[in-house]
């Protein structure tokens, strides 16, 4: 099983080091090479999947290479092996693969065709090194490969200015949750002097409430260890109030956006925390503040969706809401709901947005949609997938999005989380409204393509993009019915996520099993919320028959993301020029630059050109010198004893 | 009987006479093999001598040895400072400077 | 044991002594007025064209090698010979694998031509 | 006083007068004089301390040999020896100053150390005869059978190191091959050419 | 004595003996005598491998450490042999007596590492030193080459007086040249006694020695000169295996007669190691030829496993095996790689000759760039791990200030391999470089390997774990 895993884990790799070897040739081959490491992974994936659950594995923490091991810290490459990673990278693998097939007609016009491919390759490659790691250090190396290759995707276009400066935003805010997770880190060799997960889970049962005394506040090392971690989990997750880099990042290519801005890099803050559940288990005060931050994100994001034109931005701005769902699930140790939501999420997330790439790519990059009407004739397939995932975004009921969503939503409630269970019914309102409104509007009404193209519309796009479409239509609507049960009953993550049982007693105690629920969920009020938002939508945007003014300011506020967009467009762009400027020239130029490094390798080299005088060539200086050394040393001798 | 001491202190008078051979001299390698070969001879003494004062031959088949060895080293030595003088028509210790640095 | 050296000291210190004796006395009770054309090598006159001394050929450090090299072998021979009776056939063959070994080098010598003459 | 420490003293006061000559002396040809006279002296006092053998061999084969060698150097190389050399005055005082320093190092520890030691573990020794020779005869060869024949081979490496840097062929010469006289066939030499008719 | 037949010395200087005599009469077919010398050095380290452990000679170890250690020696011999006879070819120096001294050092340093006496010690490095001699010398047309030679040849010697002297005094303060009857002798000894105190100098003595043929600073001074002066093939033997046989003399001598004495010449050792890294470093750093740079650099190298050895504990002991070993490999690759590349029609000697090497020569620039990599202690490559695990052992002993030493000199050190691989990079030089083979299997496995066992460190830390292991079998 472990060099399965390897053997999954290195594949994308070896195929981004092909692809760079193969850089300058065809196309086929950066195809052929992306599409089978990634199929390889793929595969092997749902073999080792099917092999840990008929042999009944345990988890296993393996440790295959190890390059230091100092007192200190270690620093191995090591495979955590059980259902939990094992599930996350069948997940990453499939889209993976279903978005690399859909790359070859997306980006089939593009001139970095080849480059695209190394970027994903590596992309996935990093991701899984995420998911398999089995100490802080490989995960942190892995979340900065992660950042670096979403970085340079997102900035994909290298010559769109918006691209540059959204790659920027994505750069920054991701580094201030490093810091936290470097922090995190730090605190965690300090206090358990060791990285890997098993030995700390080991340790803190023992030693579980140590405190910390910095500058004279107490506080227990583990809250604190689980608050830095989780700062980085805010960012990559896009959590408020870092969450503002994600709508941006929709400048990369669509596929992406669907691949790592909505499907798996976005969720490696989420899989981290149910990774580390075992530890904020045992955290005061953490898991609420995360309940809330997630409601929060969910509700009041979702808010911000509604007033976008921008077809991927406003699936990006649900993609936050949704991630908010899932944050408010671990917060209320709902592990493995998250878990589940994560995974249907990531399959009609990916969906979502693959249907939206294929209407911009038939749009000629129009993403308004505003300017786009009228394309369920044109684009059927589209059309259906869309309606598809939309239901399951919204929690149609027997969809996957159903099941996970609105599990979430009652668990929370069930629990007695008051506020954010409120917050987190109002948000399947919203959801409702900003679906709906981009369905109504892009596949309803008039048509707005041009006449002559008419006689495209036989072919809705290239197979290559369809395919894709049809094959994730199933996993979005329908997986959640197929795992839901086991899931909840706590078989799927067995030994993998910690306070499995508050799960399992409101499974025994709410859901009873899937279809009960199914049936009970009519009689709720989340259903009732669904259905009006239908309703509204339905004649708010299909019909027109009644229109609304939003007073000015409040729109304005929603608009502006609550300050966060001025945040992001002016002031930290401002702040940030200032405070690079000054370190620039200040500091970097004046101050390290001359000063320290010229200035040293200046007396170094000078030095250097000093001593090598004493290298004279001459015979009776060199004995002179070697004699006179023999002497020190006797004289050394001497004296010393 | 002569103390051993003396000869031990002999020995070493040589030793470092042909240590300040190397260095002070600056015309001619020559000499410096020479010096060499004071070396030699000096740890012989210090051998012979320790071996007698041990009553053990051990030194004195050391001696042998260093004898044979230094016979064969300077041959060698010679034959580089043959090889030397024809490429620079000289054998001064002062032009032997063109490796440095 | 060092009795039996006692002649050969006594024996050199006579012949120091008679040296310094006789070149002393030659020294003390001789004339000598030297002069800048009486010590040059030719009385008659001429001025020598070279050094005296002639530059020797290679050769002779070549065989100057052997020589050392066979000198010592001698020297390895002598207490072998002295001990044959007691070392048995191990020391004898020790002392055969020297000599061929010595014996290789002396065939290359000979077949690089460094002994050859002209 | 006995003869003996008198003819140490003679001897060893001789060897450092002839050891400084051979490290100042400006013409090489007396500095290897002097080595030889060193020789001498140093092969005295090793029969003084029993190396019979020793002492004879460093005769033959220093005297005999490797000096004559260097002599030969010398002549070989035709050094001018009327060059001045002065330069060795500048360096004379650390020279000094290093030779100081070492010798107070070693033989302040050298004097009266030796009346007080006591060895734990002595090897035996192996004394066959009253000769010096036959002593270290039957050493070598029975416990330093692996060292002489590695002795060999260090000779023969300097037998091969010395020609390979020093000889090279010179061209010019003109050899006469004797086997080659004796063996040669009428054919070898006589080549019938067809002349052209005119 | 004749049940010893089948070790690779004896091989070794039988057929050698044999090469010698068989050259002389096929003069003209000089690939016939290398291949023969090739086949011998296989020859004999087979008979390495398989060479059975006995005690048939006293001053003489067979051990399994030793076998092994001349196993590496042969291996390396081979490789060495195999850069440079096409280098001399190509340089019309060829001889095959170049190969027959190298092999007759090859038994010298077999010797050495064999010797567990003082006599045999002592025959085992005059061995090699007069090979070593003779090849540097060995350009006879060359007056850097000569002048080179004597130099190295008066301090050598000089050295090897040195060496005797300390011999002297440890023999007349225990009585013995052996170093097993040594090592009981000195561990009777009253710490404050006179005979101590003596066997104490003989020691500092042997050990300046030791430096001096190991080149480990202040004893490194001939280093640069004789690098820069003789022959690329000359002067990859002399970074490679004298320092290993010398590594294991040190080896020998400290961890078996003079172990008692540990608590003295650890603080020696580690002020050489440091010396030597220090010098190595800032001396390497204004160095424009390539040849001197690499020995400035093989300087700081030494100082990393003396420094090592110096912590007389078993993490240090490994890491100065593993460093050597490393060390080995990446200065037989570096030096085999400029063998192979000629600039403007004369070997490389500056710096500057390689620029634009990885416009003409793609293949060895990689290589270049990899082995400068591995050199400079970059991550995935092997001379990582190497410097690591000095630096982890000082830290383990709680050398802190000296290991924060270290790393800068490491910093320093990383400069100037990156300067040779600006130079082949981005330099544009009219240079016309030109190689006599396109490539070479043997130096690309050879520099692989760096990187190979730098992804993969466990296989190179069990074979420095299991030659300690049985290092400290045979010291007990």
């Amino acid at each position: 099983m472990t060099a399965l895993t390897i053997i999954l884990l290195i594949s994308p790799l070896i195929g981004t080091l092909l692809l760079l070897t193969c850089q300058n040739r065809s196309k086929k081959y950066s195809i052929l090479i992306s599409n089978i490491s990634i199929l390889i992974s793929f595969l092997l994936s749902l073999f080792i999947l099917y092999l840990y659950y008929s042999s009944n594995s345990v988890p296993q923490s393996i440790n295959v290479l190890t390059f230091a091991d100092i007192k200190l810290f270690s620093l191995y490459f090591g495979l955590y092996i059980d259902s939990l990673s094992l599930v996350m990278s069948s997940v990453v693998t499939s889209v993976s693969l279903l978005v690399h097939y859909y790359s070859i007609s997306y980006m089939k016009h593009d001139r970095s065709f080849n480059r695209f491919f190394i970027y994903t390759n590596f992309f996935t490659f990093s991701m899984l090194l995420i998911v398999f790691s089995n100490n802080f250090l490989q995960l942190f190396i892995g979340w900065e490969l992660v950042g670096l290759s979403s970085y340079l995707l997102i900035g994909f276009w290298i010559k769109k200015e918006s691209a540059i400066s959204a790659n920027y935003k994505a750069f920054l805010v991701n580094r201030v949750g490093d810091v936290g997770l470097l922090l995190g880190l730090c605190l965690i060799l300090l206090s358990y002097s060791t990285t890997d997960y098993n030995q700390i889970f080991e340790i803190k049962n023992s030693i579980d409430m140590d405190r910390m005394d910095i500058f004279g506040y107490s506080f227990s090392a583990l809250s604190a260890i689980c608050m830095l971690l989780f700062i980085g989990a805010m960012a990559k997750s896009a959590q408020v109030p870092l969450q503002f880099w994600l709508p941006d990042s929709m400048e990369g290519p669509t596929p992406i956006s669907a691949l790592i801005h909505a499907a798996t890099m976005v969720t490696a803050g989420i899989y981290m925390v149910a990774r580390l559940s075992p530890l904020y288990e045992l955290t005061d005060g953490v898991l609420i503040f995360i309940l809330y931050i997630g409601s929060i994100t969910a509700f009041f994001l979702g808010l911000v969706a509604l007033v976008q034109n921008d077809i991927k931005r406003i699936i990006a701005y649900s993609t936050i809401s949704q991630l908010g769902y899932m944050t408010a699930a671990l917060g209320a140790s709902l592990y493995s709901l998250a878990m589940f939501h994560l995974i249907t999420h990531a399959f009609f997330k990916a969906l979502l947005f693959l249907c939206a790439g294929s209407i911009i790519i038939k749009c000629h990059h129009e993403q308004d949609i505003r300017k786009i009407a009228g394309l369920r004739k044109v684009m059927p397939i589209t059309y259906l997938a869309f309606l598809y995932a939309s239901l399951s975004l919204i929690g149609f009921p027997l969809t996957s999005g159903f099941y996970s969503k609105e599990s979430i939503i009652d668990a929370v409630g069930y629990f007695g989380h008051t506020i954010p269970y409120l917050m987190l019914l109002l948000s399947i309102f919203t959801t409702t409204l900003y679906t709906s409104k981009i369905f109504f509007k892009v596949f309803f009404g008039k048509c707005s393509l041009p006449k002559s193209e008419e006689n495209n519309f036989k072919i809705e796009n290239d197979r290559q993009m369809l395919l894709p479409l049809f094959v994730l239509t199933a996993p979005a609507v329908f997986l959640g019915l197929f795992i839901y049960d086991p899931l909840m009953m706590g078989l799927l993550f067995q030994d993998s996520l910690a306070a499995n049982e508050l799960t399992i007693s409101f499974y025994n105690n709410y859901v009873i099993n899937s279809l009960n629920f199914f049936l009970h969920s009519f009689m709720t009020i989340n259903f009732l919320i669904l259905f009006a938002g239908l309703i509204f939508s339905y004649f708010y945007f299909y019909k027109r028959s009644f229109d609304i003014s939003i007073p000015r300011f409040i729109r304005a506020v929603i608009e502006k993301e609550y300050g966060f967009d001025s945040l992001s467009r002016y002031f930290i762009p401002r702040i940030q020029n200032n405070i690079s400027r000054f370190l620039w020239k200040d500091i970097d130029i004046s101050t390290i630059d001359n000063g320290l490094i010229n200035n040293t390798s200046n007396i170094i080299n000078s030095l250097s050109n000093k001593v090598k005088k004493l290298q004279t060539g001459y015979i009776y200086h060199y004995s002179l010198i070697i004699i006179s050394a023999l002497i020190l040393l006797l004289i050394i001798m001497r004296i010393a004893h | 009987m002569i103390p051993i001491s003396y000869y031990l202190i002999l020995s070493t008078i040589i030793f470092t006479l042909s240590i300040a051979g190397i260095f002070i001299n600056r015309k001619n390698i020559l000499v410096l093999l020479m010096s060499l070969e004071l070396m030699f001879l000096s740890v012989n003494f210090n051998l012979i001598t320790l071996g007698n004062y041990l009553g053990d031959l051990t030194g004195q088949v050391f001696v042998f040895f260093v004898l044979t060895v230094v016979a064969a080293e300077s041959a060698i030595g010679l034959a580089l400072l043959i090889v030397l003088f024809r490429n620079k028509k000289s054998i001064d210790v002062d032009d032997l400077s063109e490796l440095k640095g | 044991m060092l009795y039996e050296y006692l002649p050969i000291l006594i024996f050199l210190a006579l012949a120091l002594l008679f040296a310094t004796v006789m070149l002393s006395a030659g020294f003390i009770f001789g004339g000598s007025n030297p002069d800048d054309e009486k010590n040059s090598p030719y009385e008659c006159g001429f001025e020598p064209f070279e050094d005296s001394r002639m530059k020797f050929d290679v050769r002779f450090y070549l065989v100057a090698i052997l020589f050392i090299i066979f000198d010592l072998e001698i020297a390895f021979l002598f207490p072998w010979a002295v001990v044959l009776d007691h070392i048995g056939l191990e020391g004898y063959l020790a002392m055969a694998i020297f000599i061929f070994i010595l014996l290789i080098g002396f065939i290359y010598e000979w077949k690089k031509g460094a002994l050859e003459w002209d | 006083m006995n003869i003996e420490l008198i003819t140490f003293i003679i001897f060893s006061s001789l060897l450092i007068f002839t050891s400084i000559k051979v490290i100042t002396s400006s013409n090489p040809v007396l500095s290897a004089i002097n080595l030889v006279f060193s020789f001498f002296l140093s092969a005295v006092l090793w029969l003084l301390l029993g190396a019979e053998f020793l002492s004879i061999i460093l005769i033959l084969v220093y005297v005999g040999a490797v000096m004559v060698l260097f002599l030969f150097v010398v002549m070989m190389l035709d050094i001018n020896i009327a060059k001045k050399n002065a330069a060795y005055i500048k360096y004379l005082p650390l020279g000094i100053g290093i030779f100081i320093v070492f010798n107070i190092l070693i033989i302040l520890f050298f004097i009266n150390t030796f009346e007080n030691i006591n060895y734990n573990a002595i090897s035996s020794i192996n004394i066959i005869s009253e000769s010096n020779t036959e002593n270290l005869g039957f050493v070598l060869f029975t416990d330093y059978i692996l060292e002489f024949e590695i002795a060999g081979l260090i000779l023969l490496l300097g037998i091969l190191s010395a020609i390979i840097l020093t000889y090279r062929k010179n061209p010019n010469n003109k050899y006469q091959d004797p086997a080659r006289q004796i063996d040669v066939r009428k054919k070898d030499r006589l080549k019938v050419i067809k002349g052209l008719k005119e | 004595m004749f049940d010893l037949f089948y070790i690779p010395e004896i091989i070794l200087s039988i057929g050698i003996l044999l090469v010698i005599v068989i050259d002389l009469y096929i003069e003209k077919q000089k690939y016939f005598s290398y291949l023969l010398i090739q086949f011998l050095i296989i020859l004999a380290s087979f008979y390495a491998l398989t060479e059975v452990p006995t005690h048939a000679y006293s001053s003489y170890e067979f051990s399994k450490f030793t076998s092994l250690i001349k196993f590496l020696l042969l291996v390396g011999a081979l490789i060495i042999f195999h850069y440079t006879y096409r280098h001399l070819n190509y340089l019309n120096n060829l001889k095959i007596e170049y190969f027959t001294i190298s092999v007759l050092g090859l038994i010298g340093t077999m010797i050495m590492i064999s010797a567990y006496s003082l006599l045999m010690l002592y025959l085992g490095i005059e061995l090699l030193s007069l090979a070593l001699y003779a090849l540097i010398g060995f350009n006879k047309a060359s007056k850097l080459s000569s002048e080179a030679a004597i130099k190295y040849y008066i301090l050598g010697a000089m050295s090897s007086g040195i060496l005797l002297f300390g011999i002297s005094l440890i023999y007349g303060f225990t009585g013995s040249i052996d170093y097993f009857e040594i090592a009981e002798q000195i561990s009777s000894v009253n710490n404050n006694s006179v005979q101590f105190l003596g066997i104490i100098f003989g020691m500092i003595f042997i050990t300046a020695s030791l430096c001096f043929k190991f080149g480990a600073a202040p004893f490194h001074i001939w280093v640069p000169d004789i690098y820069q002066g003789s022959l690329v093939s000359t002067t990859i033997l002399l970074s490679t295996l004298p320092k290993v046989a010398v590594f294991v003399v040190f080896l020998k001598l400290y961890f078996i007669p003079f172990i008692t004495l540990a608590f003295i010449w650890s603080d020696i050792l580690i002020f050489i190691g440091i010396a030597s890294i220090v010098i190595g470093s800032i001396f390497a750093l204004t160095q424009e030829n390539m040849k001197r740079l690499l020995a400035y650099s093989a300087i700081s190298n030494i100082g990393f496993i003396i420094l090592a050895m110096g912590l007389v504990t078993d993490d240090g002991l490994n890491a100065s095996l593993y460093y050597t070993i490393v060390y080995s490999f990446t200065a037989l690759a570096s030096f085999g790689i400029i063998t192979h590349i000629t600039s403007n029609s004369h070997g490389i000697e500056d710096i500057s000759d390689l620029a634009g090497l990885s416009k003409t020569h793609p293949y060895f620039a990689i290589l270049i760039l990899i082995t400068m990599l591995s050199s400079a202690g970059i991550p995935p490559l092997i001379g990582f791990h190497a410097k690591l695990m000095v630096i982890q052992a000082l830290i383990n002993n709680s050398y802190i200030i000296l290991s924060v030493l270290v790393v800068l000199m490491t910093v320093i050190s990383a400069y100037y391999y990156l300067r040779i691989i600006k130079t082949i990079y981005f330099e544009n030089r009219e240079n016309l470089i030109s190689t006599y083979t396109r490539n070479n299997i043997l130096l690309s496995i050879n520099v692989i390997l760096l990187l190979g066992l730098g992804v993969f460190p466990f296989i190179m830390f069990d074979i420095t774990s299991y030659l300690a292991s049985i290092l400290v079998d045979i010291s007990i």
